[in-house]
């Protein structure tokens, strides 16, 4: 009885009593997010991660898993503080400091947990988790759900789905990057410039998803 | 111990600075953020309604209708309508309600001024963040809402889907997205029971010429003046 | 005709063997000064044991076996020795040589002429096919006793001679097979004999069907071979003839099976059954640079200098002068080199011929990876390569790479491939080396 | 009779085959020429000249680049730069204004391939990055510039000439909306949309109407699936991009590079191959009852297909790879074709595909030879 | 001397974006008019003048094993009380840049700058390079947001420079995500180059 009226509340539009879980509409949400509005290629979040850690596949696929991992982690703590804490309470506008203190503290449970019970895990994503802590792709999909008034389930989708788009645009990059290595691009443009084109040129490829599922 | 109930202090103390800090500009801005919001929908909505009497100073109050779904609305399934009446007269002349609709790259909002007959009078872009000098074009006074003007739910389709509202040239996505919403809003207050009659070609009733009368439809609750039956 | 068999990849370049094939093989004097090097077959080059002055005889040991992968090596004239030095070898760089005068060529008999080899043991052919020095003519020039003598727990069931001559241009192992057949079919006994093996072939291609002909009505087992380079090179033979793909990094003999060329084939019955070291060998002299192509029987020592003037000399148009085939040959800056026991080929070639095209970047067009008979990514090693990746390299299999060329010979865009991948080989070894 | 005083030295092999990259690209620019004989036919010479001048701009960009970079120029004329050119206008509807091809093919060919280091080393194709580039930029020119078929020699007073895209149902629609979206395609798009129309009036209820929209998208669908329309498509006689429309020419092309041993089917087959696959699953209304016909001879897929899947520099080199790419870009193709923004996905497809070609090749890299029997 | 050097430096040699990468989401998301730019420069700087004066003032009173979480608290603060700020005072501007304000709190060169100088330095110096910090930041926003506005919609500041003719066609991509990316590579390019030229005059 408490549980099915927690899982109400939990699966409802902040603000009213009802659940909702359409098929249709998660489906419109993950396509977008992987594809349409792109985290990296689109909406811009998570840029630094995006060039800092796409230079090697492997480095690219363990930091894709953390950042999807610790998304839906945030997105579960931020949203029900927010909708079960500081909207009742009337602390909406605390949203910012609290959301960057359950992302940062979630980072370093999720580290000590795995630290002691999977090392072989810690060992792949260890060293990406506290990079993560200061990245806003992270931020973002707990600030979008918010302001998207997704309700719990909606918003996990999100997270998620964010999260894979963000992994399929670091691991593209990854070995696009690979194959520049050996490539003649032209001094000026080595390094960091040629990283940009090569997100730009992603960009508008992935212009082609325009539409896509609305 | 001690160490760590000193480094806990610390945290809490600067933390509670920091709450009183927000708190108090909270209290500050809040209101004034408030009020920006409702001066821009009360223009919006002053504007919009102009067409249903011009010249005339109006009144609006919300009513809200249960059933009245918007998926995309902040307000689930809840499709908040104001009433727009000429006062002294309490009688209303037609009702105003902001039609939500997915584009390209954001939900759209537009006011939209229906009178009783359900044919609208006029509407506006409150809201979109679509692609700048594409989609975006529909804010600007545009030709795509302009046409909207004298139809009601019926005409409100673009002509691909077999209307006779003319898309922007290249922005099939946006124009279709503010079109559908327009109608569904319509045919859903018509479904309300809220229009006088059935919905009829407008040439062939003239605006605002009824008084108040039966409202049969599902009307649950009728607000106290505007500003405080919100419509977020 | 049994069916005709290939392996997987591998090219069709022009082979311009019509130039040299109706050529009967001629057989040259020694020249007057013959210049043996001591190095003519892999591994470490035979201790000289004469000094200057000395009078030898025809066949008489002038290098002594320097170890397990060595040979000796022998005087292919009766004459005096002038000197010691060092020369420029057919591979580019110099090695010691043994000079000596010519007096005469008679004599050279040196073992014991064995009528019925049969009746000798397979250590003692063994032994015979060592001291006399015989080594693979196809090619890499390897001691051929010590592919006779697989290390305890190899059990090699099939033997494979190579008359594929696979290289454009070269005749020599064609002209051995149609004029010398019977040398040729005894020495593959001999070689059977000496492995144990019961089951033993000869792969020819098709495009020299006068062979197949003469060696099938010899009664030998002759596998027909499909026209294809480099089909030639080992681990292709054995794909093609027997089904069986050696593993990477692997010997033929780990897989049962053992390949000789043809020319080694015939040495080996000449140092069995006539007592004869190995003295001489079968060379195609080719090319537009040449006024009349033919094919010889040279003593080694012979200055290719002296096998181009036999063919009438230059032609006007000869720009570049090989040692070997134009796939896997090294060319050379002068022809005063001598003839080693692995020279299957002096090529001299015209602007036309030779290769003129300038290097352009790789278009990934796939022709490489298509055609690599190793299945390698030639495009992709090179690249990395040319980058001094060298880990990248090897990660894409740089070291199985054994440069037959065929990749930058079907590159659109002229790359060196091989070039590249060698220096890659070069440099993993080299830091392997290092980190040993 | 001379000897030389010393042999020129070289690396082995000392013979080469003798295709170069210089012929294999005029052999493409000569396998493209019977479509540019029919874009003229069906679009007039406005169409040649686009191509004209698209291909000089990117021979021109090229040899810029390749100067201010100090890079040797002779590379501006190996072929590949008139390629890129002209694929590229080969991909615009001829109703685009001239300066439109300038900064397409300034950007195909600065953007797309000399900033990665020029030919062999850019990660995408040049021409469609171009293309994109000016739908994104120019999404009115690029998407309202369609010509109707031999419209050019009617003059002005009849924008569909007598055969427009001969499908007489097109009549049925609103005269503005058919002339925009002229190509076959943007038909076929127009009757989802009208499905789509008919579901939402159906759930309101309105039956009659429901049935009406349904009615008339699927009698559109029917006038495209149709002998005729086929006919229309195979000799090029229908609205779209100037180089897409004459299938049969563009096979000629093709075979003519087969037979130059230029193309490599692998890529070429498994792409139209899933397209068709797909098409039948679900490029039609409902599942399993799309035309592939259909889908394959409208848009790009075949000039898709034939040059652009094709271009080996953005495309896998192992064999396997060849064929997963297309597979790839042939399901997205028919993604976008069924859901997507756009009426066609063969470019898109084929760019969001250059984008996996290192992981692609890196996953399917031939196993050594030897190396299976190592694992055994 | 010395505070004109914590000032400048953020200018040119130590620029967050172009020297040392950092904040790349704001200054790729926002920079699609010059107004943008300025807006969102003004924040980040405010917020950096802030926490820069507030961390080094309180420096020698929080002890290190809680310098972050209170840095962070700090910094989310000052973006709090902007974002209030902002949504009530220019709430136009607020919507432009809708979520990219609350997530200047994970700006690295916010943080950055805290834990690494104004930790360690005096509250004049701290501001100073803050000021630096954030004009450099605002600066280098401006300067691609000028490229993007110009192309893309043939305005500057919404001031009409190309005329009516280019912004009926303008370049449209510029102001689209794909236009930001290959803008600023060409930009940091272009510096490259600069920069090699310097050096070569040197050498
Ligand atoms: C970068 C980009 C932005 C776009 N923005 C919009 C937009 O804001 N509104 C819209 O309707 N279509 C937009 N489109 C175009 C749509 O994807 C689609 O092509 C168009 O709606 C088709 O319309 P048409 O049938 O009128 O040509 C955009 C396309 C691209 C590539
Ligand atoms: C270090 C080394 C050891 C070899 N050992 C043997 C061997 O034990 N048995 C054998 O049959 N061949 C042996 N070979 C010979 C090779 O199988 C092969 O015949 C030789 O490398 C020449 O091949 P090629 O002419 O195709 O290049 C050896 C080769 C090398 C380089
Ligand atoms: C690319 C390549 C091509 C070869 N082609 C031939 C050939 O045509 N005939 C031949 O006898 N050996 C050829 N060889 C050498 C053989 O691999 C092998 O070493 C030889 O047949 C072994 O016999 P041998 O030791 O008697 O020389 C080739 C080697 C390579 C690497
Ligand atoms: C079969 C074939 C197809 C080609 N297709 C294209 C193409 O679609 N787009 C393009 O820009 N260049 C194409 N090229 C030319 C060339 O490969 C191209 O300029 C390189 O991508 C530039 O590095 C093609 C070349 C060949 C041989
Ligand atoms: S290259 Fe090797 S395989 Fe080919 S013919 Fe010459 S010796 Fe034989
Ligand atoms: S040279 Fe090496 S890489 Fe090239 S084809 Fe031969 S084996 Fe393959
Ligand atoms: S054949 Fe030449 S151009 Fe083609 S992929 Fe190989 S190296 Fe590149
Ligand atoms: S904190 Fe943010 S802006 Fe700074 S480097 Fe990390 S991800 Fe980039
Ligand atoms: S600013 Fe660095 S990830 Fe967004």
């Amino acid at each position: 009885m408490t549980v099915t009226l927690l899982l109400q509340t939990l699966l409802a539009a902040p603000g009213t009593g009802n659940s909702g879980f359409d098929v249709g509409r998660m489906m419109a949400i993950i396509i977008a997010a992987i594809f349409v509005n792109n985290f990296v290629l689109s909406r811009f979040l998570g840029i630094c991660p995006f060039l800092g850690v796409s230079k090697q596949l492997d480095s690219a696929i363990g930091m894709g898993s953390a950042v999807i991992f610790v998304m839906t982690l945030a997105t579960l703590g931020s949203w029900t503080v927010y909708n079960l804490l500081l909207v009742p309470m009337g602390l909406a506008y605390l949203r910012t400091i609290a959301f960057i203190l359950i992302i940062a503290s979630l980072v370093q449970l999720v580290e000590m947990i795995l630290q002691k019970f999977s090392p072989t895990l810690y060992q792949a994503l260890g060293i990406f988790l506290p990079l993560i802590t200061t990245n806003c792709a992270i931020l973002g999909v707990a600030v979008l759900n918010i302001d998207e008034k997704y309700n719990l389930g909606y918003s996990l989708v999100n997270a998620i789905a964010a999260g894979i788009g963000f992994t399929l645009a670091l691991v593209l990059m990854a070995g696009l990057r690979q194959k520049l290595e050996l490539a003649d691009v032209p001094p000026a443009l080595k390094g960091k410039p040629v990283a940009f084109l090569v997100a730009g040129v992603m960009s508008i490829a992935f212009l082609g998803f325009a539409g896509l599922g609305s | 111990m001690a160490e760590m109930l000193k480094l806990g202090l610390i945290l809490m103390l600067v933390a509670l600075a920091a709450a009183v800090a927000l708190g108090l500009v909270n209290s500050r801005t809040a209101p004034i953020i408030a009020l920006q919001k409702e001066m821009e929908k009360q223009n919006a909505m002053r504007e919009v309604a102009m067409s249903l009497s011009p010249g005339d100073s109006l009144a609006f109050d919300s009513i809200s209708v249960e059933g009245l779904g918007n998926p995309f609305a902040s307000v689930d399934n809840t499709l908040e309508i104001v009433r727009v009446s000429v006062p002294p007269d309490t009688s209303r002349i037609g009702y105003l309600f902001i039609a939500y609709g997915k584009g390209y790259s954001s939900t759209i909002q537009t006011m939209v001024a229906a009178d009783l007959t359900g044919s609208v009078s006029s509407s506006a872009i409150l809201y979109q963040q679509e692609t700048p000098g594409l989609g975006a074009n529909v804010a600007a006074p545009s030709k795509l809402i302009e046409n909207y003007s004298g139809r009601s739910a019926e005409g409100i389709l673009l002509s691909k889907d077999g209307g006779g509202i003319d898309a922007i040239t290249g922005c099939t996505i946006t124009s279709r997205a503010v079109t559908n919403s327009v109608r569904e809003g319509l045919l859903a207050m018509g479904d309300a029971g809220l229009f006088r009659t059935a919905p009829v070609i407008a040439e062939e009733i003239p605006a605002h010429q009824d008084s108040c009368d039966s409202e049969e439809g599902a009307v649950v609750s009728v607000d106290g003046p505007a500003g405080e039956g919100g419509m977020e | 005709m049994a069916k005709v068999r290939t392996f997987r990849g591998g090219t069709h370049p022009p082979g311009h063997k019509n130039l040299s094939s109706g050529q009967p093989i001629r057989r040259i004097p020694a020249p007057e000064l013959v210049i043996v090097p001591l190095c003519q077959h892999l591994g470490a080059p035979s201790k000289p044991v004469v000094s200057r002055g000395d009078r030898i005889l025809r066949g008489q040991e002038i290098g002594a076996q320097a170890g397990f992968i060595s040979l000796p090596t022998h005087s292919p004239v009766n004459g005096t020795v002038k000197s010691i030095e060092n020369v420029p070898m057919p591979h580019r760089r110099t090695g010691p040589a043994v000079l000596i005068e010519t007096e005469s060529e008679d004599g050279g008999q040196v073992f014991e002429p064995w009528d019925d080899f049969r009746a000798h043991s397979r250590e003692e052919l063994i032994e015979r096919v060592k001291l006399a020095g015989v080594c693979g003519m196809g090619g890499a020039s390897f001691p051929t006793y010590v592919k006779l003598s697989p290390p305890p727990g190899k059990c090699i069931d099939t033997l494979i001679l190579n008359g594929v001559e696979c290289e454009p241009y070269l005749t020599a192992d064609h002209r051995l097979m149609l004029e010398n057949p019977d040398d040729v079919i005894l020495g593959m006994e001999m070689l059977a004999y000496a492995l144990g093996v019961s089951d033993y072939m000869i792969g020819i291609e098709v495009n020299k069907p006068d062979a197949i002909k003469l060696m099938e009505a010899k009664g030998c087992r002759v596998l027909p071979l499909m026209v294809s380079y480099p089909q030639g090179a080992e681990k292709q033979l054995i794909d093609a003839a027997v089904g069986r793909e050696v593993p990477a990094g692997g010997l033929p003999m780990d897989i049962g099976v053992v390949v000789q060329n043809v020319g080694t084939a015939a040495a080996v019955t000449k140092a069995v059954r006539d007592g004869e070291p190995s003295l001489r060998r079968i060379i195609t002299v080719t090319g537009g640079g040449v006024v009349s192509p033919g094919n010889y029987d040279a003593c080694t020592g012979t200055l290719f200098s002296r096998l181009i003037e036999e063919s009438g000399g230059y032609s006007d148009e000869v720009v570049r002068l090989i040692s070997g085939g134009p796939m896997m040959g090294i060319s050379l800056y002068t022809d005063e080199v001598p003839v080693t026991k692995g020279t299957s080929g002096v090529l001299a070639l015209t602007g036309a011929e030779a290769r003129d095209v300038e290097e352009g970047p790789c278009i990934r067009c796939g022709k490489c990876v298509d055609a690599c008979p190793l299945r390698l990514t030639p495009n992709l090693i090179a690249l990395a390569a040319e980058n001094q990746r060298w880990g990248m390299a090897e990660e894409y299999g740089a070291l199985n790479c054994m440069a037959c060329g065929t990749c930058s010979y079907v590159c659109p865009s002229g790359r060196y491939l091989v070039h590249y991948i060698k220096k890659a080989q070069d440099a993993i070894r080299a830091n392997r080396g290092k980190e040993a | 009779m001379a000897k030389p005083a010393r042999f020129e030295l070289g690396m082995s092999p000392h013979v080469v085959s003798n295709q170069t990259t210089r012929k294999i690209m005029f052999d493409v620019v000569i396998a493209l020429l019977p479509a540019l004989a029919a874009a003229t036919w069906f679009f007039g010479p406005k169409a040649l000249f686009i191509v004209l001048i698209s291909a000089a701009t990117a021979v021109l960009a090229e040899y810029l680049c390749l100067k201010f970079m100090k890079r040797p120029v002779s590379f501006a004329l190996d072929g590949s730069a008139i390629v890129t050119g002209m694929l590229l206008a080969y991909n615009l509807p001829s109703g685009v204004p001239l300066w439109l091809p300038v900064v397409g093919a300034a950007f195909a060919i600065v953007v797309g391939k000399q900033a990665f280091g020029g030919l062999g080393h850019n990660i995408v194709n040049p021409a469609l990055l171009g293309r994109a580039f000016l739908v994104a930029s120019f999404p009115v020119l690029m998407t309202a510039g369609w010509m109707a078929p031999e419209q050019w020699r009617y003059e002005h007073d009849n924008p569909f000439g007598t055969h427009a895209i001969a499908v007489e149902e097109m009549a049925a629609l609103p005269e503005a909306d058919a002339y925009s979206g002229a190509t076959p395609l943007n038909v076929l798009k127009q009757t989802f949309d009208l499905d789509a129309s008919a579901e939402s009036a159906r759930s309101q209820g309105d039956v009659a109407e429901a049935g009406i929209l349904g009615e008339r998208a699927s009698s559109i669908r029917a006038a495209l699936y149709s002998v005729s329309t086929y006919r229309n498509l195979l000799i090029g006689r229908r609205g779209g991009c100037l180089g897409e429309t004459s299938v049969i020419l563009l096979l000629v092309g093709g075979i003519y590079l087969v037979m130059r041993r230029v193309l490599e089917l692998r890529l070429p087959l498994s792409y139209l191959g899933t397209v068709a696959l797909f098409a039948w699953i679900f490029g039609g209304s409902g599942w399993f009852n799309g035309d592939p016909v259909f889908h394959v001879l409208s848009g790009g897929v075949v000039l898709g297909g034939i040059f652009m899947v094709s271009d080996m520099v953005t495309t896998p080199v192992t064999p396997r790879g060849r064929i997963i790419f297309g597979l790839g870009a042939g399901l997205i193709t028919m993604v976008i074709r069924r859901w997507g923004g756009y009426p066609e996905g063969c470019s898109y497809s084929i760019l969001l595909m250059n984008l996996t070609t290192p992981l692609i090749d890196r996953y399917t890299r031939p196993k050594v030879f030897g190396e299976v029997k190592n694992d055994g | 001397m010395s505070l004109v050097k914590d000032l400048t430096n953020g200018i040119y040699r130590e620029n967050p974006i172009f020297k040392l990468a950092l904040g790349m989401c704001p200054f790729l998301a926002v920079t699609t008019s010059v107004e943008n730019a300025i807006g969102m420069g003004a924040a980040a700087t405010f917020v950096l003048i802030c926490s820069n004066f507030l961390v080094s003032l309180l420096r020698n009173l929080i002890p290190s094993k809680v310098r972050i979480p209170c840095y962070i608290v700090i910094i989310a603060t000052f973006v709090t009380l902007v974002d209030m700020i902002m949504n009530a005072y220019v709430p136009d501007l607020h919507r432009a840049l809708g979520i990219f304000i609350p997530l200047i709190v994970v700006n690295c060169i916010i943080l950055g700058r805290a834990e690494g100088f104004a930790n360690r330095h005096p509250v004049l110096n701290s501001v100073a390079d803050a000021v630096g910090m954030g004009i450099g930041f605002t600066l280098a926003m401006i300067l691609l947001a000028s490229f993007r506005e110009l192309l893309g919609n043939g305005t500057w500041l919404n001031i009409n420079v190309l005329g009516p003719g280019y912004r009926n066609q303008p370049l449209l991509i510029a102001i689209l995500a794909p236009g930001a990316f290959i803008l600023l590579g060409f930009i940091l390019g272009f510096f490259n180059i600069l920069e090699k030229r310097r050096g070569g005059g040197q050498r």
